[in-house]
């Protein structure tokens, strides 16, 4: 029985995907130092040529990703901040997400968007505690976000495969968990949903780490309320069938999201849900940051603006 | 690795040229009569500056383009009746009418794409660049952008990984004087060529609207990237003679005087390039007649299938969710 | 009578302000020649200095906007594409936006981001045919979207006058609409809708251009169903009152949104409708652009993708 | 406009520099202890730039700052109880403990604010620059920003700019050979005073080790842009003695050598600068008297009422709905 955390089995599945795939590459800061616990080791051993260090120049790397991909090359591109994402909004959402249609389907653009440590991280304040997934999403970038390492592993394989831009989330939150990995780790396909708790009374979808959140609420309301804990594990594409499928047994809806509400994640599970007809037993619920969040630097403050353990309880209460 | 190809003669100079100006002025008869629809950047007055630089370049080299790419991608072998119909929507197109003038794209001559965003192009064809050191081929990518470029964050930041990789990049500056209506003085602090050389890439200017020169230039810095010893960049000094886009002649703008105009027209590549005796008229013909050809391939394409409208958007196949519920 | 168009609302909506406040002033590409419509004659009238033409350099004279604003001064910034906005994210969403939460208070951002043209505009294809106000309504910047030159001009006003960071999309499909000025034109607050047409049977909400289709839509019904036509003008903050009172005489919702189906507006509404419990006498629809969209060049192709009367008169008759 | 500030002497200096040692060397000790959530980017050996910098202008100039930005923001003036209760997130802090050490902000002394992001301080302080400019006022505005700054595109951007418009900025390249683990030579192509000068700016190196060589280059700048003549550039040669964060202390990295950090802290700018006979003990003295009383200041400040976390999200007032249903 081996313990493997999280941070280790992205670094696990980069590793194994560097050695299985020439085509593999990785550009980012620091990344020969390892800083940002994805890349430990690598350069030591696939060398500077292919696991490359960059000056501070998000964009242009991020596009020269998105050029060597054109040229046959399946690179990978770290970013130390989530927010670093927003720097390179354009490269991403307007070069490489459009690249294929615009062709005609001439050229594919796989390319695999890492962020390890997304979210909040206590103390690092206002510019590095985003968590930006909804908006990837939105303009249709696929976008996963494990909450486990054996996912967090298949996950980032998968994206390393795809011939489409991918973008992952590794929240910070999750980055230390640590997980018996007894079974072999295996890919995991994009767009696949996870059922980490059955329950009948309600469906509760939660992503990343929120799916600890959800975990411990569950058990908590254990005796009271019977909590189903979905898990998309990918944002977009989303798993709709499975939610059907949960929510055709359970009936109710509660969804935790570490996005802002307006426009979020918790918004489009709601109304695809509701927009169908699909009878619901009660109001579905959602539990988010605030509206336009910026977290605030002081940890109580912080934690005030991201969805809660206390709220998620109450809302599944609310709910029933 | 492909051979090197014969450096192309006066005569094949020259019918390159042409075949871009009546491109152009056919696309432009297009916009008028409302089968281009949304208008076109004119490459017209520019034509040396396409033609000279890919006349180095072999045929597995590649490039990147911008807004104003016609050219570009002309001069690097796109079949005209295709491009023709690309910039008519049509689904015989290069891409299958899903890219239009500003992304016209043919992966298979190494075009990798015309842009809609200044200066998107330069690290896009880096990232190429590396992709080919990587490979071991020794492969050069140009990639082509205007002086208004030159202010474009991304840029900059793309001669500074080129230089520091020593990445076989070619960076072909037209300098043809204005960002749309703001003069290259007003938007260029220090000096283009200057601007390169601080990130330690050769900087050369070029009479952009003499063919000979920009070939000979590209030449030079072709060997040198091939060698191994990294990007080299080059100011093509020329001139568009039309709007900055077609929309301008709908709107009143006077950025550039009559004189100016005119004295550039008459140092118009076309005319400065001799294709060898007798050989004007010939050409001409030619290019007439296949332009002609182009036309009406272009203008009996299909036009797509409405329900074939999120093709390609996924690689793999995904088909998103429509906007309606179904 | 005079006949004014939405453009010239807008430029006649900076002009007063730039007569009105010194401290207002104008950066962007070609403003000088007023190329997109918004600015012609204002730097004739007022001098290079307060209407500056740009290099192509948007990120640096986005946050130059915002070094003004803490300075004083109220900018307001000119992008002649839709996309320019992605361009511009980090300065926007990670720099404005913050800057009051993050010093506490100390200093304000006032900047105006209008993109006069955005939407799909015939013929400019992938990359100069986005709708992003979903994104800036997520990350909680105020977004705003006029649908008639009364609207423009006062919504544009009061943006200009407004301490926080401000982005105003004028829709491609509305530039040209022209009103019936009677009234004396005046600043619109921000967060406030607006009925254009009441209607008993079903509230569709529209804005932008959409607007327009949403009233032929209506009109077209007129005989079988009584459609309410709402619409926010501002997509953040919205104004939910104004919406829970439609719904409270309607009972049915549906809605049409220029932006991708996944985490867009039309989420955000049917979720914050019936994440209260809101009673409705059917499930809630929307139109929208499909997730993850780019519009293809050819004309065909780009209005297949873009909500249509079609769609719409559907979704309100399935909303029946 | 205020009047000209009379030039401080060596005493007053090295009271500046001390004051931001020992403050780090308190912040290093609060961050062990925990009451210094996150971590911070110690200042420690880059003193001499900030109080150099400092030194040179008004009260009421400006400046923006970075990550590493402790030691501006008290060189301008803020008061270390204040800076130190931000640190510590706490409601007397300078940001009332919204922002925290990579925010540190006091616009009062014309401090625009630290930036998370590297580079970004850059265009808001050309901004600020301009706005001065149109309001008539001879204010010159400072931006700090380190090594790997030079390769963000938007700083390029904001060099170009502010010449073209001859902006009163003064371009503060703190060089202290390491962008994170990243030496400067593997970052920035050319030199960092080439890039400068391409833009037509004039630039200057200057040992960032000697708080006096800082102070003088600095009036000289100052002096040009106030003068109207545009922006300078100061390529300030120093070193960071700690880690590039604390966190550093947690991970096993080897990227500089124990004999480099040897050899600069043997150039340590306190030890260099001579604040007069018999004065060093007694300002060491004064410093940490100071700094004790910031450090109760600091640590008697409540922390903020959590029901206050969206305070100032929106200047006009405006309460964004919660993240759930109330
Ligand atoms: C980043 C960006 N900013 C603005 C625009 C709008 N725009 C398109 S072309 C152009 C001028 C480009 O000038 P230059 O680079 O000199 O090329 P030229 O048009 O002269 O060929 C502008 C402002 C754009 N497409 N991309
Ligand atoms: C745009 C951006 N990229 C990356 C980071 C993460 N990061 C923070 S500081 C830093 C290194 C900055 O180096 P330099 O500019 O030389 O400043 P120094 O830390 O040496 O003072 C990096 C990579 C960031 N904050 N912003
Ligand atoms: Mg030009
Ligand atoms: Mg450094």
């Amino acid at each position: 029985m081996t313990k493997l955390s999280y941070a280790k089995a992205l670094n696990r599945a980069l590793a194994d995907e560097l050695a299985r795939d020439p085509a593999v590459c990785v550009f980012g800061e620091d990344v020969g130092a390892g800083l940002s616990g994805l890349t430990p080791g690598l350069q030591a051993r696939f060398g500077a040529h292919r696991v490359v260090d960059t000056p501070l120049s998000e964009q242009a790397f991020t596009s020269m990703a998105l050029g060597a991909a054109l040229a046959g090359l399946r690179p990978v591109v770290e970013f130390q901040i989530p927010s670093l994402l927003f720097l390179v909004f354009e490269q991403i959402a307007n070069q490489a997400h459009k690249t294929s249609l615009m062709t005609g389907g001439q050229s594919a653009a796989p390319v695999t968007y890492v962020v390890p440590g997304s979210g909040s991280r206590d103390g690092w304040a206002g510019q590095h505690s985003d968590h930006p997934y909804s908006l990837f999403a939105h303009v249709g970038v696929k976008t996963l976000l494990p909450a486990t390492p054996a996912d967090a592993y298949g996950l980032l394989v998968s994206a390393i495969r795809d011939p489409d831009p991918v973008v992952l989330f590794a929240p910070a939150g999750a980055l230390g968990v640590r997980e018996d990995v007894t079974t072999e780790l295996v890919p995991v396909p994009i767009g696949s949903a996870r059922i980490h708790r059955p329950g009948e009374d309600v469906t509760v979808v939660a992503a990343g780490h929120l799916v600890y959140d959800a975990l411990a609420v569950a058990e908590e309301l254990a005796s009271e309320i019977s909590v189903e804990v979905l898990d998309p594990r990918t944002v977009y594409p989303f798993d709709w069938a499975a939610l059907s499928a949960s929510i055709a047994r359970t009936g109710r809806l509660v969804v935790v999201d570490d996005s802002n509400r307006m426009c979020g994640l918790g918004a489009e599970v709601i109304a695809a849900v509701v927009e169908r007809g699909t009878p619901l037993r009660t109001a579905p619920r959602r539990v988010t940051r605030p509206d336009g969040a910026v977290l605030p630097f002081a940890l109580g403050l912080d934690r005030a603006l991201q969805p809660s353990r206390e709220q998620l309880r109450q809302a599944v209460r609310a709910a029933m | 690795m492909s051979a090197p190809t014969a450096s192309p003669g006066p005569a094949e100079l020259y019918r390159g040229m042409r075949l871009i100006r009546v491109f152009e002025e056919t696309a432009l008869c297009l916009v008028k009569s409302g089968e281009i629809v949304g208008g076109i950047h004119p490459y017209i007055g520019q034509e040396a500056v396409a033609v000279g630089v890919c006349a180095a370049l072999r045929a597995d080299d590649q490039l990147t383009s911008t807004h104003r790419g016609h050219g570009h991608v002309l001069a690097k072998g796109a079949d005209p009746g295709r491009m023709l119909a690309e910039l008519a929507g049509r689904e015989n197109g290069l891409n299958r009418g899903r890219g239009g003038s500003m992304h016209a794209a043919d992966l298979s001559l190494g075009v990798l794409g015309a842009n809609g965003i200044v200066g998107a192009g330069a690290p896009i064809a880096a990232g190429a660049a590396w992709a080919a050191v990587r490979q071991g081929l020794d492969r050069v990518v140009a990639t082509f952008f205007g002086d208004g470029a030159l202010n474009q964050g991304v840029l900059l930041e793309s001669l500074n990984l080129a230089a520091l990789w020593r990445l076989p990049v070619l960076f072909v500056c037209e300098n043809n004087g204005y960002a749309t209506t703001l003069p290259v003085e007003a938007g260029v602090a220090g000096s283009v060529l200057g601007r390169a050389a601080a990130f330690g890439i050769p900087a050369e200017a070029v009479d952009g609207m003499d063919v000979e020169a920009v070939r000979t230039a590209t030449e030079r810095a072709v060997a040198r990237a091939r060698s191994g010893a990294g990007p080299s960049f080059l100011e093509c000094r020329t001139y568009r003679f039309e709007g900055h886009h077609t929309m301008e002649r709908r709107v009143r703008v006077n950025y550039r005087t009559a004189e100016e105009v005119e004295s550039w027209r008459r140092r118009d590549p076309l005319e400065r390039c001799d294709p060898g005796a007798g050989q004007r008229a010939a050409i001409d013909r030619e290019i007439d007649q296949l332009m002609a050809e182009a036309v009406e391939f272009a203008l009996s394409g299909a036009h797509p299938d409405p329900a074939g409208a999120l093709d390609h958007l996924y690689a793999d196949g995904l088909r998103p969710r429509a906007g309606v519920l179904t």
